[in-house]
């Protein structure tokens, strides 16, 4: 059914299909709307046998979700920013006992400076959490991913985070092909867990593990996540049967035929850039996209087979590592190792700096005539940052940066438009 | 269920890990000697009999008792319980009654009509016991239950000896002496009363394959005192054999009676009750020093008997009124003993009493060679047997110590050791184990509960009828009574061991067959031993 | 109450088991057929006291339950010393997340159960001192504010013993610790505001809070059955010697648990709603020394010259116990 | 496409405004796409919300720029942010307040696009008098389906049934049909005058 809603409420109603048995919650920007339209459907009781639990931090909530999907329940929660730092050691461990618990990232850039707007540096963060990581491009895929996601982790009995742009999907008003209780149910057999905690079978979870065994158990859930490379690709089949829609998978290609230059990205940003890749085109310009839904695991041969025919990539990213540069690109880069082509890293909407099909016209077309640097930083204020380089330079005591830049850009600089 | 490798493991599989290995002490049951049963002259298992009492099984007590000591409605009277003097809960709050539980279980028996169990199959030996005091009816009793036959020939026309004509009714009521003699003879102890044993030699040579001599000691010590007409001068065992025949002594309004023992106090109370005005016990040493024991000094007192200390008698009945004697104070030198002062005085008294000891009649034993008597004791050895191979004695005629549980004690040892020597053997005591001492113990586990206290007859019927002074225990306080055992030295089974083990390396056996270590899992750590209520369990170290 | 002296002299209540008992007033320890959830071949040191607590409680929480039990355990030397890959001691469901997350693991639990409509299945969360007053106060604190359907036990050896005897925020006065060493002119721990964990359960009004040690079975076990009738969030705290911590003999665990009880160095209570029911009396009142002296980690106040002053110090903390929670009295 | 970028301040609705512009598209069988600026803007303080509308999946996501018009919920912003920043030259502007452009002091400025095109209309008198609160938002989307023609009254109607309830949405819908006939009023009257110039 078609509706004109907002991400957070369409991915909170597709959760609700699912039939979540524990859902816990605790407030951060920007995943709360998700979080509060479900609270709503328990208490109005739109959405029944399911436990909502209003937890005293986000460590808290997955460890909720550990104890629930340890006793055999569906487990759902959400978080974005430094809410999902605040959790990583229960994050890790969820991996680590092979707990199928599926979650909502909002992504947030992460502080300091505090910022509460989109960037992808949270959840590339958990990159080696040991959880499968599936990045939507648009509010249809959000919802589509989260129904695919819970299949998934029971199925691999591990748990799945699904990423979704802050701010720019969760609060953004747009279509979305609801699906029926019918077509969910159809999709999505009952959640039937490997190990279980039952007094009629009793067992003990999470014995500590020494050098002797240590090893194999870590190589195990690599294995696991390398399954998941020919699954997630069988169910997202599976679902277009079911639901008549092209969702998840691992890739994602765009005008790649005969493409010289390809544009990789992961989310929502992939659709402004396909609206540039059509006016590049459309001027002549051998371009096309490849846009990456499946992170974790990541998919080094599709990624390659999709390359094979381009003179070079440029990857566009949300995220920096610093000190080395972008995170997807090392990435990717692993992918084409050998293939002799050119890469270059974009560093991109840090922070939820806005980026603009204007800004991405410039260096596309400066990549195609391998005219940037290997890695590029998407509209730097070299001004600003000079001045600040200088200031520290000139004084020991130069103060906070991030006051002193707001003060050199006027606070104002600070907004979208 | 397809459990995920290494992080999720089957139930209980630590098993797999034998802990038993760290250790370096082992823990080991044993028994230990409770001090009760140490200090019991006639070797009852007191500690056994309190434990069937526990559990109100009382029948099985009595029959754990009278393995010992055929008597316990009579001990339970007339013993002095040393048994309480050394009991570990004297150190909690005050020792276990065990006197009068025994006493209790006794009456129990004879209001029941319990009888012995039957005795060993007849050997066809008989054995000769002269007297059938204590110490005779004990000897009996041990020899028919080991199957021989016990012949017991007794001078006086009533069975008893001492028991009947040494200890007043007031403290041991005659129907209570005769059930327990009936159950003795019921059992097959043989009695002849009024049949004298004059020679011991011949005794032997008429198909007696052993004998026994329990004489006792009836021949009052005398001292010589100046005295006249005026005033009766007699001697505590005429006086307290008189009792029981058919006229009771003439003994006037004012009694005095020397010496400081407890056949002293038994004549003065007696007197009392017979009437007299005043009892005066005389004696020539304090209070301290009388051999009597402390609480029937004390009962005396209570029934109005005046004590004069530190005083001898002179003369008496000398003076022209006469009707008095002639005291004499003393004073105690810097050695302890008395001497006179010169001080004299006189007191009124009708008759004098000499309480002064007794000797044993010794006159059937002349021409028994190798038979040695020394200081008017027969010398007897470990086995009770006397230097004439078949010969045994035992009571007050073999030792100075001379209380009826002794004599019972003596009795039983006698009978095993004639068992023995009938057999060819020489009896050997069994080997003790170590003593249950207080310091072994850990006494947070009992808790409160003070001795209850015997019921006493009230003053004015105790200064005119010969009713029993001491109540006994009714059911409800012989349990309690017997609850408050200890079980010093003994598992009684109380769990500790097995709740309080950290590796749940203690296996508990069921009711009555007590507890193992589980050595495959013990690490040693000795919490079982430390926190064991009554010290049964010993740390060991591991042999390398 | 069923702990309440029953009139068997020879023992009393005090024993674990009693010959002369009716069996249904005999304790789940003396029964040759208790669960032994935490089965033999567990790597704990001699004399544990952790090790003993826990079967006591779990043993007595099966019991109350009919075996309808899973358990969540916080890392702690109970978690380390019971499931060493590849064995386990636990004999029923168990599961060891992380250190300070146990409360909400077992609220997870909880919640799993109730909507599965498993209302017969019963959860306990347990950790060590340091899992609870420290690192997982965060998660308890929620979970005694939601008043979730779950028994919280701690077991309070006072430090991080797991990792070689650190101080912990339950660490006692004047204690030394691996980090609060008996050096300086304040040697041992600091004389804090101290945090006693049972007293912030009780300002959570939660249905049921209780300390109790290892000293007293019949108390303990009589706490954790009625903890068992009772749903809501539920705290029981029980003192477990540490012989490699406390310095003292391995053969002196339980005997420990008593001093510091029957000193008044712990108030042994029971609590329903944030109000006081009962308090277990002390029998033998005994001064702090005697609990003290025995154990090296006090070593330092009893050297050449003995540290009266702070002995006092402590003598006062007990005293201070026994006025507020009447431990002279029963209640 | 058509982009439209309304200002106005927390509380204001602004957020809603947009929202139900998109949804007003929706019922019309179109492609819409309504978000705000994200921000943690408080109430009291100046807001910004986008909505998008196409006849084809919108798959842009930059803010709006180079709007098609412009939607001022708030007259007292006028002077205090560059309000209309990038609005395309043919672009739409309308103002939520009882004066004109000359008497808002805007006449110089306004020169610079087609006067056809700028409208007032006085949307929190309306909004007070039917809905009884002062929420210009409701009305405006009236004043603008008049304006724009972008979109129809009848699904602005819809999209305010499908929000409120009852007598609320019945109140708002009042409020927005009566400021749609004004916009309209307005507009014809304008062409009067410029036939008769």
């Amino acid at each position: 059914m078609l509706k004109q809603i907002e991400g957070s409420r369409a991915v909170a109603e597709a959760v609700a299909l699912c039939r979540p048995e524990v859902i816990c919650a605790y407030p951060i920007s920007p995943q709360t709307h998700i979080v509060e339209a479900l609270g709503e459907m328990v208490k109005d009781g739109s959405l029944s046998d399911c436990e909502f639990i209003n937890v005293e931090s986000e460590f808290a909530a997955m460890s909720v979700a550990i104890g629930a999907a340890a006793t055999g329940a569906r487990s759902y929660t959400a978080t974005a920013s430094q809410g999902l730092l605040y959790m990583v050691e229960a994050v890790y461990n969820a991996s680590g006992l092979g707990l199928p618990i599926v979650m909502t990232v909002a992504n947030r850039a992460i502080g300091a400076p505090i910022n509460i707007w989109n960037d992808h540096s949270d959840a590339l963060s958990q990159r080696d959490s040991g959880w499968l990581q599936l990045f939507a491009e648009s509010n249809q895929e959000a919802l589509d991913l989260h129904i695919q996601a819970f299949r998934l982790a029971e199925e691999l009995s591990l748990p799945i985070m699904v990423c979704m742009d802050g701010f720019i999907l969760t609060h953004a008003v747009e279509r979305v092909d609801m699906p029926t209780q019918q077509q969910v149910d159809a999709y999505l057999p009952p959640y039937a867990p490997r190990q279980v905690l039952d007094p009629a079978e009793p067992v003990s979870i999470g014995a500590m593990v020494g050098p002797e065994a240590f090893m194999e158990v870590r190589y195990l859930a690599h294995a696991k996540q390398q399954e998941a490379l020919t699954l997630i690709p069988a169910y997202a089949a599976e679902f277009k049967a079911v639901f008549g829609r092209d969702s998840g998978g691992l890739l994602h290609g765009y005008c790649t035929a005969g493409a010289e230059t390809i544009i990789i990205a992961m989310g929502s940003v992939l659709g402004t850039i396909k609206d540039v890749v059509d006016e590049m085109r459309a001027d002549g310009h051998q371009i096309g996209v490849l846009g990456i839904t499946c992170f974790r695991p990541f998919p080094l041969a599709a990624v390659a087979a999709a390359l094979a025919h381009c003179k070079r990539f440029v990857v566009l990213e949300k995220s920096l590592a610093i000190g080395i540069g972008g995170i997807v690109a090392t990435n990717v880069r692993m992918a084409v190792t050998g293939m002799g082509l050119k890469g270059y890293t974009v560093i991109a909407g840090l922070g939820g700096r806005a980026i603009t099909k204007k800004s991405l016209h410039a260096v596309f077309r400066k990549a195609a005539m391998d005219n940037i640097e290997p890695v590029t930083f998407l509209d730097l204020d070299w001004k600003v940052v000079n001045k600040q380089l200088e200031r520290e330079k000139a004084h020991r005591k130069s103060g906070p940066v991030a006051e002193a830049l707001l003060r050199d850009v006027g606070v104002i600089g600070a907004r979208n438009y | 269920m397809d459990k995920p490798f290494a992080i999720t493991l089957d139930p209980g599989s630590s098993l797999a890990n034998r802990t038993g290995s760290w250790r370096t002490l082992r823990p080991e049951y044993i028994d230990r000697l409770p001090p009760c049963n140490a200090a019991c002259p006639a070797g009852e298992n007191i500690q056994d009999w309190l434990f069937h009492a526990e559990s109100g099984k009382y029948e099985k007590a009595w029959r754990s008792l009278v393995e010992n000591n055929p008597m316990p409605a009579i001990m339970g009277r007339v013993c002095y319980h040393p048994c309480e003097g050394a009991c570990n809960r004297e150190q909690v709050d005050s020792a276990v009654g065990i006197n009068s539980v025994e006493r209790f279980l006794g009456d129990e028996a004879n209001k029941q009509g319990w009888q012995f169990s039957p005795p060993a199959a007849a050997t066809g030996r008989r054995v000769l016991v002269v007297g059938s005091g204590p110490a005779g009816l004990s000897a009996a009793y041990h020899l028919t239950r080991l199957g021989h036959q016990a012949v017991i020939h007794e001078a006086a026309p009533l069975a008893g000896g001492m028991l009947r004509f040494g200890i007043p009714k007031y403290r041991l009521p005659r129907e209570v002496l005769d059930a327990e003699i009936k159950r003795l003879t019921d059992f097959g102890v043989e009695i002849h009363l009024q049949s004298k044993v004059t020679d011991v030699r011949k005794a032997l040579a008429d198909g007696f394959d052993a004998v026994f001599l329990g004489v006792g000691a009836h021949i009052a010590k005398r001292a010589y005192i100046p005295a006249g007409d005026a005033c009766k001068v007699l001697d505590a065992v005429a006086v307290l054999r008189g009792m029981e025949g058919e006229s009771t002594p003439l003994l006037g309004r004012k009694v005095v009676v020397y010496g400081g023992g407890n056949t002293a106090l038994d004549v003065a109370r007696t007197a009392k009750r017979l009437g007299a005005e005043e009892a005066i016990i005389v004696y020539r040493r304090t209070r301290k020093q009388m051999p009597a024991h402390p609480f029937e000094v004390e009962e005396a007192l209570q029934e109005g008997i005046s004590i004069k200390w530190l005083t001898t008698i002179k003369e008496a009945g000398m003076s022209e009124d006469g009707g008095d004697i002639m005291v004499e104070k003393m004073a105690l030198d810097d050695k302890g003993f008395p001497q006179p002062t010169g001080e004299f005085e006189r007191i009124a008294a009708d008759s004098v009493v000499l309480a002064l000891g007794q000797d044993a009649d010794l006159s059937l034993l002349e021409n028994v060679p190798g038979l040695v008597v020394n200081k008017g004791l027969i010398e007897v050895d470990a086995g009770m047997m006397t230097g004439h191979p078949g010969v045994f004695a035992g009571g007050d005629m073999a030792g100075l110590e001379r209380t009826v549980t002794v004599a019972v004690g003596h009795g039983k040892l006698a009978a095993r050791a004639i068992d023995a020597w009938l057999s060819g053997e020489t009896w050997t005591p069994p080997p003790r184990h170590e003593l249950a001492t207080f310091e072994r113990m850990n006494p947070w586990y009992y808790s409160d509960a003070p001795k209850t206290v015997r019921p006493v007859l009230d003053i004015i019927r105790r200064q005119s009828t010969f009713d029993e002074v001491l109540g006994g225990l009714d059911e409800s306080n012989a349990l309690f009574e017997a609850r408050r055992c200890m079980s010093c030295g003994n598992c009684f089974e109380c769990d500790n061991c097995y709740g309080v083990c950290p590796d749940n390396a203690v296996i508990k056996l069921g009711p009555g067959k007590r507890f193992k270590f589980n050595l495959d899992y013990c690490k040693g750590c000795g919490i079982c031993a430390t926190e064991c209520p009554c010290g049964a369990i010993k740390m060991v170290p591991e042999e390398n | 109450m069923s702990f309440q002296p029953v009139k068997f002299y020879q023992t009393g209540t005090f024993t674990v088991g009693n010959r002369l008992l009716p069996p249904e007033e005999r304790s789940v320890q003396s029964s040759s057929k208790r669960f032994n959830s935490i089965n033999s071949g567990h790597r704990a040191c001699q004399g544990c006291g952790e090790a003993l607590g826990a079967r006591y409680a779990i043993d007595a929480a099966m019991e109350a339950t009919n075996g309808q039990l899973i358990a969540a355990n916080a890392t702690c030397c109970l978690e380390v010393f019971s499931t060493p890959y590849p064995e386990t001691s636990w004999q029923i469901p168990w599961i060891h997340s992380l250190f300070g997350n146990t409360a909400a693991v077992a609220t997870g639990i909880a919640a799993a159960l109730k909507v599965k409509g498993r209302h017969d299945v019963r959860v306990v969360a347990q950790g060590g001192d340091g899992g609870t007053t420290d690192i997982g106060f965060g998660c308890l604190s929620g979970m005694f504010e939601r008043n979730d359907d779950v028994l919280y036990i701690c077991y309070d050896n006072g430090g991080y013993m797991n990792t070689g005897v650190q101080r912990s925020s339950a660490t006692p006065a004047a204690a030394r610790t691996s980090t609060t060493p008996a050096v300086g002119p304040a040697p041992g721990n600091v004389f804090g505001q101290g945090k006693f964990l049972p007293a912030i359960a009780l300002a959570h009004d939660i249905p049921y809070v209780a300390t109790a040690t290892v000293a007293d079975l019949r108390d303990l076990e009589a706490k954790v059955r009625r903890a068992m009738e009772i749903r809501g969030a539920r705290y029981l705290h029980i003192l477990v010697p540490c012989p490699l911590g406390w310095g003292h003999a391995s053969h002196d665990t339980i005997k420990m648990a008593r001093l510091a009880k029957e000193t008044g160095i712990f108030p042994v209570f029971e609590a329903e709603h944030g109000e006081i029911k009962s308090v277990l009396a002390i029998r033998r009142p005994l001064p702090v020394e005697d609990y003290l002296k025995p154990q090296k980690r006090y070593a330092h106040l009893f050297g050449q010259q003995p540290k009266v002053g702070v002995i006092a110090q402590l003598q006062a903390q007990a005293d201070r116990n026994i006025r507020k929670y009447k431990l002279l009295e029963s209640l | 496409m058509f982009q439209v970028r309304i200002h106005g301040r927390g509380g204001q609705g602004v957020v809603t405004a947009a929202e139900m512009l998109s949804v007003a598209a929706f019922n019309e069988g179109r492609h819409a796409q309504a978000f705000p600026s994200f921000g943690s803007e408080r109430t009291g303080a100046p807001v910004v919300a986008f909505c998008r509308i196409d006849d084809r999946a919108i798959r842009l996501r930059e803010p709006i720029m180079a709007p098609d018009a412009i939607i001022i919920q708030d007259p007292t912003l006028l002077h205090q942010v560059d309000i209309f920043a990038g609005l395309k030259n043919d672009g739409y502007i309308l103002i939520n307040t009882n004066k004109s452009f000359a008497e808002l002091g805007l006449a110089d400025l306004a020169s610079a696009w087609n006067p056809a095109r700028l409208c007032t209309v006085s949307a929190t008198e309306l909004a007070l008098k039917h809905v009884g609160r002062p929420v210009p938002n409701v009305p405006l989307l009236g004043g603008f389906a008049a304006i724009s023609g972008v979109i129809q009254l009848a699904s602005v109607l819809k999209a305010i049934g499908e929000r409120f309830a009852g007598k609320l949405a019945a109140d708002n819908s009042a409020a927005a049909t009566e400021a749609y006939q004004i916009v309209r009023q307005s507009m014809a009257a304008d062409s009067e005058v410029t036939e008769h110039a």
